[in-house]
């Protein structure tokens, strides 16, 4: 197989993919050649994609290879398709995916303390969109639930892996909380 | 006719407080007990009056810092109780401590989310398509593994995937009527309406045979043109209708 | 737009439209440009990717362009799927399993339904992993057999009971807040 087969048939093996994407290791079973080689096609391919004259490209999300549109052309599936990411999370549950995030594996009962609210509906809506999973339990009496992260989380965000979250602000600024706008038309807001 | 919602728009008494030290100019390292209080206060009472639902978060957070305040509003202790009462004087036990670590530990995980936010909207312009169903491929069933070798997370992985999956399938045009009314698009209407019509339509045949959520759009169309000044609104006298009507000659561009 | 970029978006607009592939028309409306404009781009995209080094192809079927795999590199894909990285049940069967698990006792006709296939076969691997077993039949003309989950399923995921499983990926929270912009808007509703 020349190199254009195989950067050829990578192609199709991304395509069939899909949404679900291919992993490095499943590239190599398929094509019975080594890491390096493939990986330099890949990269190659990569390239090619970022030609102002490709509508696709390849992304990296949780280990995996996956072929998306791209960001620039946006608008014009938005009138064909529902994104991949349309319902997005509310603001309890972000709040608690980021701390899940950063503290990981962490138990509900941490995760309140550090809201300040009771956390079950998010934990809950988190794990339906498989975005948390049970990740162990804590030793000793009650066993409590540890939550941690899933590959759909970093898929969801657009992340190669955990350790490209940003960095967790340290220090804090006063000027940068957010104001809330008007109790009701903000939600009102959100069904529209 | 009760009325209620839930207070989420905080998320909880730390971000209640968060936003009223920010509203206030006020330093999270040096929070005033007495003044944080009496706003804290002053909002659940609002929310009461208003029938929200509180929740009991909320009540609790409201109880110590009103327990907060007045250990703080305590007269200078004498010499020979100190040793009793070291606690509220010791610097290291500052009651307002606690809450300050919570506020700034709150604080950088609201932070966090909102990059999360940011994140997701970014990966939501990026758009692909579902896998191809390869198993047509297989020659025979035996050549699945014969050992089932999957998790729960693994099982609901997959139904999610088929969740999204049939939203995506979803043609577009039946989703039309639910979300896709844009306020623009309103804004252009009811602007030709009124040329139309001379430059003037009562406020209430602007929502003539309108779906319930084409007449949400229509309100904030009207509020939005109202804002950059396009129309304006009058009312001849009490419970006389209110008429609509436009300032300027001018077209929305597209 | 130059017709550099008009080809990208096609390319684009042809990845997301998938296996149902899209037609002229909807080229059209997307991109608001002449037949022939875009006939031109869909022909000359149609050209490059016939080279070797592409593993993709566009083909036309009853009017409609569709992107699809080469068959040359049919035996690829053919691997893939029998990879043994690939998951250890298949999508269909894991999908389908999760139906069973949460809507039991439900039909084959049902599973379809909402699987939106045909899924005989993944019924049958269940069956055979003795994760789902005949639970009864659904009465009256028919008698289409009912499925439910087994104790293997159970054990197998460690589980005591069926109530044990985590939530479904349903929308808890987007559900609750229209209740509340529903009773807000009666309230709308009133003043106008």
């Amino acid at each position: 197989m020349t190199n254009n087969e195989m950067k050829a048939i990578i192609e199709g093996l991304l395509f069939v993919s899909g949404e679900e994407g291919i992993e490095l290791s499943q590239l190599e079973s398929v094509l019975q050649k080594d890491k390096e080689t493939i990986k330099d096609q890949v990269n190659i391919l990569t390239e090619e994609f970022k030609q102002k004259e490709r509508g696709i490209q390849i992304v990296e999300l949780g280990g995996n290879y996956i072929l998306t549109t791209k960001e620039e052309h946006a608008d014009y599936f938005k009138k064909l398709v529902q994104s991949p990411t349309t319902a997005t999370l509310s603001q309890a549950a972000l709040e608690t995916l980021a701390i899940i995030a950063y503290k990981q594996p962490i138990s509900r009962v941490e995760i309140e303390d550090i809201r300040g609210v009771k956390s079950e509906r998010p934990v809950r809506t988190l794990q339906g969109k498989v975005l948390i999973k049970e990740v162990g339990r804590v030793e000793g009496t009650g066993r409590a639930i540890l939550y941690g992260t899933t590959k759909e989380f970093l898929e969801h965000f657009g992340l190669r892996s955990i350790e490209e979250l940003p960095p967790l602000p340290e220090d804090v600024e006063e000027d940068d909380i957010e104001g809330e706008a008007d109790l009701f038309f903000e939600k009102f807001q959100e069904q529209i | 006719m009760q009325y209620s919602v839930k207070l989420n728009s905080f998320e909880g008494p730390l971000d209640l407080l968060l936003h009223l030290l920010q509203k206030n100019d006020l330093d999270l390292y040096d929070i005033p007990v007495a003044q944080i209080t009496d706003q804290y206060m002053e909002y659940i009472h609002t929310m009461q009056v208003l029938q929200l639902d509180i929740a009991s978060e909320y009540l609790v957070m409201a109880a110590s810092l009103l327990e907060m305040k007045s250990k703080l509003l305590l007269p200078p202790q004498q010499e020979e109780e100190l040793y009793e009462e070291e606690y509220i004087m010791d610097d290291a036990d500052d009651p307002r401590d606690d809450l300050m670590k919570r506020l700034i530990e709150y604080k950088k995980y609201k932070e966090a989310a909102g990059e999360l936010k940011e994140k997701e909207v970014k990966r939501s312009r990026l758009f692909s398509k579902p896998a191809a169903d390869l198993t047509p491929l297989l020659e025979d069933e035996s050549k699945e593994n014969a050992n089932v070798d999957v998790s729960l997370y693994d099982m609901l992985s997959a139904f999610q995937k088929l969740v999204k999956r049939k939203k995506e399938s979803k043609p577009i045009y039946s989703k039309v009527h639910r979300d896709e009314v844009p306020i623009e698009e309103r804004m252009t209407e009811i602007i030709q309406r009124l040329e139309s019509l001379e430059g003037r339509i009562t406020f209430t045949a602007l929502f003539d045979d309108r779906s319930r959520t084409q007449k949400v759009v229509t309100f904030l169309a009207v509020l939005e043109l109202m804002k950059s000044k396009m129309i304006g609104c009058t009312q001849d006298g009490n419970f006389n209708d209110i008429v609509v009507y436009q300032k300027e000659v001018l077209t929305i561009d597209e």
